[in-house]
């Protein structure tokens, strides 16, 4: 059924689809609209699920890694404040291999306070051993929550994932998005089957104390699991594909990236914006393609390699930054070039912090820049995008 | 059925009563573009004390159309020449149709029987059968002020 | 075969890593013993976390969930859901922290879940310090007291600063039962788990829990120390049913010196702190009877 | 030993009774029972925190490889017949 919903609803519709069985969560903007749903599917037994009203977002994660502990599939949504005062919980929720699935309304980090988009949240928990996918439509976020359960439940990967929706740019903006059949989502995604749980009976204790004799051995295996998470999705996506008729682009999405002589990459919404002006600058003979990173965890380095060795230039653009180096986006992408043979020239654009608007003009001067330093090589390595004050850039 | 669309609000963390704005994208193909709207084709002005003090018409194509609501007998003087303006007394028509209360009568639907009048592209049975849908209470009432307003929508000189 | 007063069956097995004369080893004895096998226990950070022993040992006959340090409300919660959602019935969860992970960095998480009304048993075993650090002060350290941060040197300094009433913190949360509980009379202490057990909602229990090398106390004076605070009224034995207080045990008002005495963490005290500390205890023991008599009077007791 | 990450479970689940812990070599000193003395109340057995005594006939037998020589037993035992004797003497 084809309905007009906004990102934080394709995200409830997601976690009610595939049948979570223990939803903890704590309100925080602009994460509530999801919440408020879910609480009302419970509430009309739309849902068969627990709702558990915690005191704080580090009890939402905790709450959830105890259930799902205990082998009961379960969900979270939170942003910002909220994501990073979950920090310690969601190392504990990846070490102890629980396939936890979350919404996060990526949002800004204060001071400045701003309520509005940027990836620093997400982007800040990089380490925590989660799958992270950015998201680019409201569609895209149903889908892939659906994805991540199966994705994370199965054997080889058992870890957690994180869905990320840009705030308000997808989670209150209300788009066409196909709601699938109960029926199709219960064949393409069973009930959730742990090998192991807690139950009574059996007298085990989840998450003990390990020496160094012992401990990395645990680490690496978490590890073998992020490395299978990676052809797991593509799976998955295949199969999805087959019942759904619907892809999303795997770990990296290339979108007119043929002959391209230079390429933006760049997650989350503005890839949407950018294929516009991808198409746009097609029209008048431009050689631009765009690459959307789908999975900043699992990072797919073998696709950028791939990418890399084939165009002249390769610009990134952060919609987040890490002080004192540069975009976390853009280190990745640097770091799984360097082994390359040919390596592209690479430029880094820090743009849209606390919901500064990026629009299809920035995105196509952004383009012209790549060019520009593809030909005659740049200086400066980071860049700041649509800064006041930096006159090169403002407007 | 055929359009595709996309409306957002314009992300503010206003308390009630306050002015806030939202937007809305309509095409024929699916709508990737995520940024804002800066130079829109149509304005829908549902409260008209806006005109004073907000630019509301900034942006606007030339020859762009606003939609204002306006009460019935005033004359809207003093706009942009560059424009063309229609008129509605949503304010009158939601109240007649008891959507909302006498006071603070609730104008969306009669703002959107004067869209379809305006923009010429919607048909009003699609509009008025997707309100029926929609609308959370009062779908025939909304659906009469909806049909009502754009009976009533009238172009008009500055 | 001679009677035992407690149920004989254990659900511990020996070997754990606790201190000799550990009374937070005697406290999850005896709370096993008075829930058995169909129950699951959830434990942050604490001497507790450490105890069972390192991977893969378990000195407990029950599962056991471990959890960030303040954490343990928000585990018994999603416990509880995902066996509600599972229609598996009749276990028994339990949250058991220590004093810090409880008054302190647990607070919020447990506040919650008493708010929450989850339906499992909260059990703070109270040291009275951060013992699995190495004897800091917590909220829960008594005023007097000695320790690595709260140390006793040329300014003769100690803890200025009074224990927090976790009691009076839960029977603010109108949650059905809370009761202290104390190793040196494990019939009692029984008796209240198992009372807990029967009451529907979120039970609270206060255990005394001795601490040799925390509180300088010879690891043989462990049940003791414990009788002792019983005795002078440090620690009194009550239950708070439905709000109604009930003192389990009088005690006999002993000194409260006999108590402070036995231990290395008070050793530093003048007369007048002691009578300090006295007067406290009294003024509390007094409080804790007006509440008693209240509760008769009203005729709500029995 | 080191297991390989090949043989242990995907998280820590411990599942072996800490039996495996032999605590009792901690013990610097060591209870002794005189058990022609002992009456039988059981309160030793009851108060130890280690669960290392068995009744035998309602008569403690304390298992050594886990006692860890705390003395409560000694302590709390109301007929006076365990003492606690330096370990290695006898």
């Amino acid at each position: 059924m084809r309905s007009l919903m906004t990102g934080n609803y394709a995200s409830a519709y997601g976690a009610k689809l595939s049948r979570a069985e223990v939803i903890a969560a704590y309100p925080i903007t602009p994460q509530t609209s999801i919440v408020e749903k879910l609480a009302e599917f419970v509430s009309t037994g739309e849902l068969n699920a627990k709702f558990v009203p915690v005191e704080s977002e580090h009890s939402a994660m905790a709450a959830c890694i105890a259930a799902e502990t205990a082998g009961a599939r379960t969900y979270t949504a939170t942003s910002s404040h909220g994501l990073t005062l979950m920090h310690e919980v969601l190392m504990w929720a990846s070490g102890a291999r629980l396939p936890i699935v979350m919404t996060n309304v990526s949002r800004a980090m204060a001071p400045p306070w701003s309520v509005w988009v940027d990836h620093m949240d997400s982007i800040a928990q990089r380490d925590t051993g989660w799958l992270q996918f950015f998201c680019q439509s409201n569609q895209e976020v149903l889908d892939t929550i659906i994805m991540a359960y199966k994705i994370c439940e199965s054997k080889g990967v058992m870890l957690p994932a994180m869905i990320i929706e840009d705030a308000f740019i997808l989670s209150h903006t209300s788009e066409p998005v196909d709601i699938p059949d109960q029926e199709m989502v219960d064949s393409f995604l069973p009930a959730y089957a742990p090998e192991f749980k807690i139950e009574v009976g059996k007298p085990m204790g989840f998450g003990s104390l390990v020496k160094p004799d012992q401990y990395m051995e645990f680490r690496y295996k978490a590890m073998l699991g992020m490395k299978a998470a990676h052809d797991r999705i593509l799976r998955v996506e295949q199969e999805f594909k087959q019942v759904f008729g619907r892809e999303h682009g795997g770990l990296l999405e290339l979108y007119r990236c043929e002959n391209a002589e230079v390429v933006l990459l760049t997650a989350g919404s503005v890839a949407a914006t950018a294929k516009d002006v991808v198409d746009s600058m097609r029209s008048k003979g431009v050689p631009v393609g765009l690459a959307r990173v789908r999975a900043f965890r699992p990072f797919p380095h073998d696709e950028i390699r791939a990418l890399g060795s084939r165009v002249a230039g390769l610009g990134v653009l952060d919609r987040s930054y890490t002080f004192g180096a540069a975009g976390a986006m853009f280190s990745e992408v640097k770091a799984s070039l360097y082994n390359c043979p040919k390596r592209p020239v690479t430029k880094n654009y820090i743009a849209g912090l606390g919901g500064r608007d990026i629009t299809p003009k920035t995105i196509e001067r952004v383009f012209e820049d790549i060019q520009l330093v593809t030909k005659r090589g740049e200086e400066s390595e980071v860049e700041w995008v649509d800064v006041a004050g930096l006159p090169r850039w403002w407007r | 059925m055929g359009f595709e669309v996309s409306a957002f609000p314009f992300f503010g963390v206003e308390r009630r009563g306050a002015p806030v704005t939202a937007y809305a994208r309509i095409d024929d193909k699916p709508i990737r573009i995520k940024s804002s709207i800066y130079e829109p084709d149509y304005v829908v002005v549902l409260d008209n004390s806006l005109l004073r003090g907000v630019d509301v018409l900034e942006g606007l194509k030339p020859q762009g159309r606003a939609l204002i609501n306006y009460p019935d007998g005033r004359k809207l003087e003093g706009l942009d020449k560059r424009f063309r303006y229609f008129v509605l007394d949503a304010t009158s028509i939601a109240a007649a149709h008891g959507i909302g209360s006498q006071t603070a009568p609730i104008v969306n639907t009669a703002m959107m029987g004067g869209f379809v009048k305006m923009c010429d592209i919607i048909s009003l049975d699609a509009m008025l059968e997707s309100i029926r849908q929609n609308a959370p209470v009062k779908e025939e009432e909304n659906v009469s002020a909806a049909k009502e307003a754009y009976e009533r929508t009238k172009e008009v000189q500055p | 075969m001679a009677k035992t007063t407690i149920p004989e069956e254990e659900f511990t097995y020996p070997g754990s890593t606790g201190c000799p004369g550990c009374g937070a080893n005697l406290v999850m004895r005896y709370l096993l013993k008075a829930l058995g096998e169909r129950t699951i226990v959830s434990i942050p950070a604490c001497c507790w976390a450490v105890m069972p022993g390192y991977w893969p040992s378990n000195c407990l006959k029950v599962p056991i969930l471990y959890t960030a340090f303040e954490a343990t409300g928000a585990a018994i919660s999603g416990l509880r859901a995902a066996l509600d959602i599972k229609g598996i019935k009749d276990v028994n969860i339990v949250g058991f922290a220590g004093d810090g992970g409880t008054v302190d960095i647990g607070l919020q998480a447990m506040s919650g879940a008493a708010e929450r009304r989850t339906e499992a048993i909260y059990v703070m075993y109270d040291n009275e310090a951060y013992m699995n650090t190495g004897i800091q002060r917590s909220g829960s350290t008594p005023w007097g007291a000695w320790t690595t941060t709260t140390p006793v040197g040329t300014t003769h300094d100690f803890k200025h600063e009074a224990k927090k009433d976790i009691m009076a913190i839960m029977q603010a949360h109108r949650i059905p039962y809370a009761a202290t509980v104390s190793i040196a009379h494990p019939e009692d202490f029984i008796k209240k788990i198992q009372k807990a057990k029967g009451i529907r909602g979120f039970k609270f229990i206060h255990a005394m829990s001795p601490c040799p090398p925390g509180w300088r106390l010879n690891p043989m004076l462990s049940v003791e120390a414990a009788r002792l605070a019983v005795e002078t009224h440090m620690f009194p034995l009550y239950e708070i049913e439905h709000g109604r207080v009930r003192i389990t045990r009088k005690g006999k008002g002993l000194p409260v010196s006999e108590y402070l005495k036995l231990q290395g963490r008070f050793s530093h005290l003048s007369e007048s702190e002691i009578s300090e500390i006295q007067s406290a205890v009294d003024a509390s023991w007094r409080y804790l009877e007006e509440e008693e008599k209240y509760a008769a009077q009203a005729g709500i007791n029995e | 030993m080191t297991k390989s990450y090949e043989e242990i479970p995907l998280t820590p689940i411990a599942d072996m009774p800490s039996t495996m812990n032999i605590t009792g070599l901690w013990r610097v000193i060591r209870p002794v029972v005189d058990k022609k003395k002992c009456k039988k109340c059981t309160i030793c057995w009851k108060f130890c925190p280690d669960a290392a005594i068995v009744l035998v006939e309602g008569v403690p037998e304390i298992d050594f490889r886990f006692c860890k020589g705390c003395g409560i037993c000694s302590h709390e035992c109301p007929s006076k017949c365990i003492v606690m004797v330096k370990e290695g003497s006898d």
